[in-house]
């Protein structure tokens, strides 16, 4: 808002007035399509604010700049205070108020269930973690924090030793020749659809040799050389072939979040399509 | 309306695509916000122009089409609705044209689901299609919805032998024997075709693994596009034909709307969705070109 | 005192959770569900800590007038309507309870969910800048990747005839057979390294998390 | 004359009788409309026991199938389950299996609050009985009972798991311990730590910070444990250099524990001075404010540097796209699977998945931390091993070697 201050106000007070004449006009086409009035005209504000703010960001794209700079501020003030009130009202009035106090739940207005001194150990790990704000009782904070830290950790090492690696490892157990009955079976039945025995045999090679060589690109204590270096190296190539594929195929997706959006101001807001 | 909105916009795309060529050639590159300009109007063009392109069956798709059009008039369709609302923009369109065809060409519609939000959507499709647009078919005697049972893949064991094992009433609860629609209808085995619409899980693979592949019926398929790539296997063997993605569903659409002219007004959402993911793909397969075209010319000039 | 208690509490609770993970009893679903619950709620007490640091550096650009500082106003402005509405619990302004107010879910529904969706949708844009820039045949690793990206987009262009079948079938290929192989090393990779990680942690080799001092 | 009586006869005859059979015709055909069923044959041998490797809670039955199931007159339709704690009455319905089935597993409630609480330790009584599309129709197993539930110790189908964590254990204790006697280890070098230096250079000569980003994770989630090591290294020399860092966070957690590690960096490198408490601040927790708050940043400040560590989902490209057009050096880590293709294609180095761990690792240089790389290795060549003879046990089906691996609860 620096270098061109008269266009810059130009601009600001040319969109304050086409919101208010937009906020007008949606509400007018709102009560006349026989609604009260009253909310007609909370409901037009609310339209008129969504789609103002969907431009505000879009206007990110052309550069940084005023509009966009009052959504982001915005955004981030409403979304950390909706958080807070979230979590506020869902987990300590929810989960914590009523297991310590019946006069505090009765303030609040959930049941009281009854009293259990296991949840006063989180409050006073809570409290710990607020003693950062001073400087001198701040190493206090780092019991709750390594309490956070060594509950999840054991959590994790479970989660990830079953999951990410004893599965994986149990699906890698496919046969490498599909049905095998022998050699006369396997080449008299031997077709190139897909979902014949030859095919998906080349297929469970494809995705064993795939993964061996993208085990091996992720091995660090062994110079990748000679033989080692060979098959880092497909397994690069497979790694770079699949994030190519992935990154294609997410374009549809994306597209339709913009279709989405665009259909809002065009339907929703202009009322230029149905 | 249509064709001259779809020359304009594609002659203002091409033309601009085709000038940042010549630039290309000339060793210069495109500014983001050229690339930006581009996206936002292959996108926003399409959806307030209501561009629609004709899209061309593949040969998976076509497969499914002309099996319900090549059936004898009368014979038994069962579509299965397996998917719930998150998935619905993405697969509805295919029940709705699946249960079109099949109405239109006299076929005798059987409507269940292994999914409980199946139900749901399948009760108001029937409202909205069978209902309004053919209300010459009558409930149990052209169509009927056998609504959902638990069991996932558990029902299909079930009913590949015995439908009444498991349904003894419609959903509206009444008895499958005083049906004339139900009239020598003992088990799945008595279908012509079974078409399963879902992308999660039961879906396809599970009609496919405990249905179509062990009673030797006909089975055909929709899908999400996630999921649609673990299907392909199947065809053309153990599936008749596949609609994968938002695409089939807009292949197929179109279809119907070329062979049957009492459906061109139809609403289209395959179709109309693939307008702008038709035109921004090939926006960006375009300036990936150009952008390649640059990069040689550049490097041949410095080196 | 201020390293060593934090680090045995540390081992001492993650092999408390490992355990927990082999011993089916009562107890032992017991002692999950409190510690898990426990984190929720000493969560709430940090995000107190994250907003004491959100209005901390928003104050200090108003009052030092730093560059944008009015911006900063608005964030405070947001911030705080939105806890009045939040924590407005039915006595105050308005009728409805604190998650259920008006304005609340107004701001939630047409502030919030636009501007998310708007964010969101910038993919698009970006997505087609990304492919333009990087999508180039520099090396071998390059140009793999574009030619596979390309196939995939492929699918959607109409007018390929038989070719558009056959790199549908090439592209339904590359993202089953290859795409499996490698998230599949990728994902043993990474649980191999978060399950080591999770070990150094544990084991105290690991704790630039705890600071110094 | 008497052939004309006979053949009259004949016709009345032939008519009662078809009248009567048509009479009886009627008769069956009505009785087709609403058949009746047979009871069926009642199901056999009903057996309970408590469910093994759980709290208790819960009861495994079994029973042989009747012979009107599946095979005999077809009129089984499923299997209702029947529960009481007294032999004589109040049972209650506890569910139904379909037919075919011979397992059924009565889990009830844990804890006194759930409805269907079934506290461990009591007895209970069941029955079976075999259903048909008539609910008047059915046929009843004895009662069996008593039988209480327990809860176990133990947790036997997950032996497998705990071989792996002492194995992984031990193997990462012996590399390090072998580590810590001074054996040379060799790691191959990571191009994106590499760049970390000459990015941290690049900034200084410019006289502009380097932004780093912990990403969406929790200070629970392992890919942030990573990024808090790789941050501490780059908060240390970037103290030493005298540039500026912008730690945006998503999480209060993730803030407060990033706090804690660049101050003590800045004590490390001997300036702690320098270190300001807004360098690591709070954007917000939802992930698209927190996006957009950190877009705003980088063309603001246009950092020279721009480090994307830990777990990452769609904002991935909006940030590293950003990043681009402000200019700024880009590297990024991620173990998040689907995330490391944008940063690939949009960053100019990428660690991927693994690497993201070994870099903390590898920056350190310190024994410890290279002996586990070392294990991971060893670990990597084991599960290589355990493919092939997996494989080859699949393709002569030795279901008993791969059932091992498959773990259901």
């Amino acid at each position: 808002m620096s270098g061109s201050r008269p266009w810059g106000k130009i601009i600001l007070f040319s969109s304050i007035a086409l919101f208010v004449i937009s906020w007008l006009i949606k509400a007018g086409v709102l009560s006349s399509t026989g609604g009260v009035t009253d909310i007609s005209v909370r409901d037009a504000f609310f339209v008129t604010l969504a789609a103002f703010l969907t431009l505000a960001i879009l206007s990110f794209l052309y550069k940084d700049n005023p509009y966009y700079k009052f959504a982001e501020h915005l955004f981030v003030g409403v979304s950390a205070a909706y958080w807070m009130c979230v979590g506020f009202w869902s987990t300590f009035v929810g989960n914590f108020i009523p297991r310590v106090s019946s006069t505090l739940s009765g303030f609040f207005g959930v049941p009281f269930k009854e009293f259990n001194v296991f949840y006063l150990i989180p409050l006073i790990l809570g409290v710990m973690l607020l003693m950062r704000l001073s400087s001198k009782t701040g190493w206090i904070a780092r019991w709750p924090l390594a309490f956070i830290v060594g509950t999840t950790a054991g959590l994790n090492l479970i989660r990830y030793l079953r999951s990410d690696f004893v599965n994986q490892v149990s699906n890698t157990f496919v046969p490498l020749l599909v049905e095998w009955k022998g050699i006369g079976p396997f080449f008299s039945g031997f077709s190139l659809s897909a979902s014949g025995q030859f095919t998906l045999s080349l297929t469970n090679w494809v995705i064993f040799v795939g993964t061996f060589c993208g085990l091996v690109y992720f091995f660090f204590s062994k110079e990748h050389k000679g033989f080692y270096g060979g098959a880092s190296r497909l397994g690069i190539w497979v790694l770079m072939v699949t994030f190519g594929a992935s990154f294609g195929y997410t374009v549809m997706g994306r597209v339709s979040l913009l279709v989405g959006r665009l259909t809002f101001l065009f339907q929703d807001w202009l009322g230029l399509i149905s | 309306m249509n064709k001259v909105g779809l020359l304009i916009s594609f002659g203002l795309i091409g033309a601009g695509l085709l000038w940042f060529l010549i630039r290309a050639i000339r060793g210069q590159e495109v500014e983001r916000r050229i690339i930006f300009v581009f996206i936002g109007l292959a996108v926003a063009v399409p959806i307030l122009f209501n561009i629609t392109f004709s899209e061309k069956a593949s040969p998976i798709v076509e497969a499914v089409y002309d099996k319900i059009e090549n059936l004898s008039s009368g014979s038994k369709i069962l579509i299965s609705y397996d998917y719930g609302p998150s998935m619905a923009p993405e697969v509805e369109p295919m029940s709705n044209a699946f249960l079109r065809h099949s109405l239109a060409k006299g076929h005798k519609v059987y409507i269940m689901g292994l999914w409980a939000t199946g139900q749901s959507l399948a009760g108001a499709a029937i409202e909205n299609i069978v209902k309004k647009e053919f209300p010459e078919k009558v409930n149990g005697v052209d169509y009927v919805n056998l609504g959902y049972k638990a069991g996932n893949q558990g029902v299909l064991n079930v009913i590949i032998t015995d439908i009444r094992k498991m349904y003894l009433t419609d959903v509206a609860g009444v008895n499958l024997d005083s049906m004339p629609i139900m009239k020598n209808v003992k088990s799945l085995r008595d279908m012509d075709l079974l078409i399963s619409v879902g992308g999660g899980l039961p879906g396809v693979k599970e009609w496919v693994q405990f249905a179509g592949d062990p009673g030797h019926i006909p089975m055909a398929g929709g899908s999400a596009a996630v999921s649609a790539p673990l299907l392909y296997p199947y065809w053309p063997t153990q599936l008749v034909g596949l609609l994968g993605g938002i695409k089939g569903a807009a292949e197929y659409e179109s279809e119907l709307v070329r062979n049957y002219p009492r459906f061109a007004k139809m609403p289209q959402p395959g179709v109309k969705m693939m307008g702008p993911q038709t035109l921004a793909h090939l926006v960006i397969m375009a300036f990936i070109v150009i952008g390649n075209i640059s990069y040689f010319i550049i490097r041949r000039r410095q080196g | 005192m201020k390293r060593q208690i934090p680090l045995a509490f540390v081992f001492a609770f993650a092999v408390i959770m490992i355990i927990q993970y082999f011993v089916p009893s009562d107890l032992s679903m017991n002692v999950n569900e409190f510690l898990l619950k426990w984190i929720y709620i000493i969560g709430i007490f940090a995000l107190a800590l994250g907003i004491w640091s959100l209005i901390r550096v928003s104050y200090m650009k108003i009052r030092l007038k730093k560059p944008d500082w009015g911006y900063s106003i608005i964030t405070l402005a947001g911030l705080f309507s939105m806890f009045i509405f939040g924590f407005d619990y039915g006595r105050h302004f308005f009728s409805s309870e604190g998650l259920k107010n008006y304005m609340f879910l107004g701001f939630f529904d047409n502030i919030l969910i636009p501007i998310q969706a708007t964010m969101f949708a910038l993919l698009a844009f970006f997505i087609a800048s990304a492919a333009y820039r990087a999508f180039r045949a520099r090396s071998i690793l390059a140009t793999l990747l574009l030619l596979s990206a390309m196939i995939v987009m492929l699918r959607f262009n109409p007018y390929l005839g038989p070719i558009g079948e056959y790199m549908e079938k090439t592209a339904s290929w590359l993202l089953n057979v290859p795409n499996l192989a490698a998230k599949r090393a990728i994902i043993i990779g990474v649980g191999l390294g978060g399950v080591a990680t999770a070990l150094k942690v544990m084991l105290g080799i690991e704790r630039a998390y705890l600071g110094k001092d | 004359m008497k052939l004309k009586i006979l053949m009259l006869c004949c016709i009345m005859f032939l008519g009662a009788v078809s009248a009567g059979l048509a009479q009886g015709n009627i008769d069956t055909s009505s009785q087709t409309t609403t058949p009746t069923i047979s009871p069926p044959a009642s199901p056999g041998n009903l057996r309970a026991k408590d469910t093994p490797n759980d709290n208790g809670h819960s009861i495994t039955l079994s029973w042989d199938l009747s012979s009107d199931d599946g095979s005999g007159n077809k009129s089984v339709l499923g299997y209702k389950i029947f529960r009481s704690t007294n032999r004589d009455s109040g049972f209650v319905e506890r569910g139904v299996s379909p037919s075919g089935s011979k397992e059924y597993v009565d889990l009830g409630g844990a804890s006194a609050e759930e409805n269907d609480y079934m506290p461990n330790n009591s007895d209970y009584y069941y029955k079976l009985r075999a259903i048909t599309a008539d609910s008047m129709i059915f046929a009843e197993m004895a009662i069996f009972g008593p039988i209480q539930t327990t809860g176990q110790w133990y947790n036997t189908s997950r032996t497998l798991i705990l071989l792996f964590v002492l194995l992984f254990t031990s193997l990462m204790v012996y590399f390090i311990v072998k580590a810590r006697k001074g054996a040379n280890l060799f790691v191959r070098k990571l191009a994106g730590i590499e760049a970390v230096d000459v990015a941290i250079g690049r900034a200084t000569e410019m006289g502009k910070p380097i932004l780093y980003v912990l990403g969406l994770g929790t200070a629970a989630d392992i890919a942030t444990i990573a990024s808090f090591t790789i941050l501490g290294r780059v908060a240390k020399k970037v103290a030493e250099y005298q540039t500026g860092l912008i730690v945006p966070c998503n999480d209060p957690i993730v803030m407060t524990v990033a706090q804690e590690t660049v101050r003590a960096s800045y004590l490390d490198a001997g300036r702690p001075e320098a270190y300001k408490e807004n360098m690591v601040y709070f954007a917000t927790s939802m992930q698209f404010p927190y996006v957009a708050a950190v877009n705003g940043t980088m063309l603001r400040e246009l950092p020279a540097t721009n480090i994307y560590m830990g777990k990452f989902y769609a904002e991935s490209l909006l940030l590293a796209e950003t990043g681009a057009l402000a200019g700024s050096i880009q590297i990024a880590g991620t173990d998040e699977v689907a995330q490391i293709p944008f940063f690939v294609v949009a960053c100019d180095y990428t660690l991927i998945g693994e690497e993201l761990y070994a870099a903390s690792a590898y920056l350190g240089r310190e024994p410890v931390l290279l002996g586990s790389l070392k294990a991971q290795d060893y670990a990597k060549a084991a599960i290589i091993v355990l493919a092939i003879i997996g494989m080859i046990a699949a393709n002569f089906h030795w279901n008993n070697f791969t059932e091992i691996f498959h773990i259901t609860n």
